[in-house]
């Protein structure tokens, strides 16, 4: 089962989490990253995620339809808010489903780092003087080159 | 006036609009007069992308746009 | 939160990983990994999980340590099971909280590989023609030595 | 009689028995003794740890537990 969503308005991991995982009898193991609005000491207030629609959605299902061919996955949940988010609410939501812990563990990983710095996003933060561009940081780039052939 | 042009993330801080048209046939050249400065000079960074009727250019120096297409000027992403 | 707990009962994840989640306010990222009994084709009908008192849950608590201070995490999770398991019932889950997805998603990584191969459990399954002991499959060992120092 | 000998995963198949007791003090040689073959053979391989006393032996041959102790027997593991 292949579920890729772009959502407006806040959700609840668990919610889709649950089905997603029953819906995959005989499965090995599922491994499931949920990223949040980081809050506390960097002052944030706020995040801000903005797409395109004609490539968002399409990029996250091509980058879907290659995470099930080369991790060799059962399911693939891949979740993404936009709009603007408060501290504690959850950006993104990947969850893959595989007969061996490998292929589910580098399959959340491989999505992560595309959804990071390489999918039609752009995100700013609100601190208390304004708001502020986010650009992926050197060791996102770096993370992201781990996954191209040699 | 027909084609349009959508700006991005920092693009539409930068560019202070968040989409403009343009007259059809639009290439590069039209389309750096088009937006103008500071956009324009953003756009010869090469981490910044252009897409035309949904598809990102692999040379965005060689976009022609038709009549009815959109342009939309993808600046470096950030997501998750 | 240090969470680490040895089962002798069916478990719910989903029960456990909401309470975890929201007891670190705060965090960019969780990672979790959930194992249960493969069905299906492999003609698996139950699978007994065995251990020993004295140095399975030490054990745990220890790598459990090791990993927090490793991957810097704000809390994890680590549930296992012993007893007979059917198909379809968790065996694991292991979750990690931390600032970025780069420590959450290793920490797991590096706690399954563990678990898998250098944890007090032993493991047996049965199939038509009775039970058989498994042992961790060579790229288990592999993976394991990801994690020694060079 | 005040040594407990504690089999686990396989070798509890392979010598047929959870635990047995033997006299206290247990070196190593009187470990082999106590188990009998088959699981003397099994204890020879590297791969096969003992604890003492809640403790896994870096070196197993220098068993010597003491009365009360408990002595376990640990075939290769696999969890998760």
């Amino acid at each position: 089962m292949l579920d890729v969503r772009l959502l407006r308005e806040p959700f609840q991991p668990g919610a889709l989490i649950g089905p997603f995982t029953g819906a995959h009898p005989g499965l090995g193991g599922v491994c499931t990253f949920v990223g949040e609005v980081r809050g506390g000491g960097e002052g944030v207030e706020a995040l801000e995620l903005s797409h395109y629609e004609p490539l968002t959605l399409p990029g996250m299902e091509e980058l879907a339809d290659r995470a099930t061919a080369r991790f060799g996955l059962m399911g693939l949940l891949m979740v993404h808010r936009v709009g603007v988010l408060r501290v504690g609410e959850p950006i993104v939501c990947v969850s893959a489903a595989a007969l061996h812990r490998r292929g589910a563990i580098d399959a959340v990983d491989f999505c992560m780092d595309h959804l990071k710095s390489a999918a039609w996003f752009w995100k700013r933060e609100r601190r208390a003087d304004g708001w502020h561009w986010i650009e992926p940081r050197p060791e996102d780039h770096a993370a992201l080159a781990r996954w191209r052939p040699a | 006036m027909t084609v349009r042009i959508v700006f991005l993330g920092p693009l539409r801080d930068i560019g202070g609009e968040v989409e403009r048209e343009a007259s059809a046939p639009l290439d590069w050249e039209g389309l750096l007069a088009a937006v103008g400065e500071p956009v324009a000079s953003h756009l010869q960074d090469a981490r910044v992308r252009v897409a035309c009727a949904g598809r990102v250019l692999a040379d965005k120096t060689a976009l022609f746009a038709q009549e009815g297409d959109e342009v939309a000027l993808l600046p470096p992403v950030s997501g998750g």
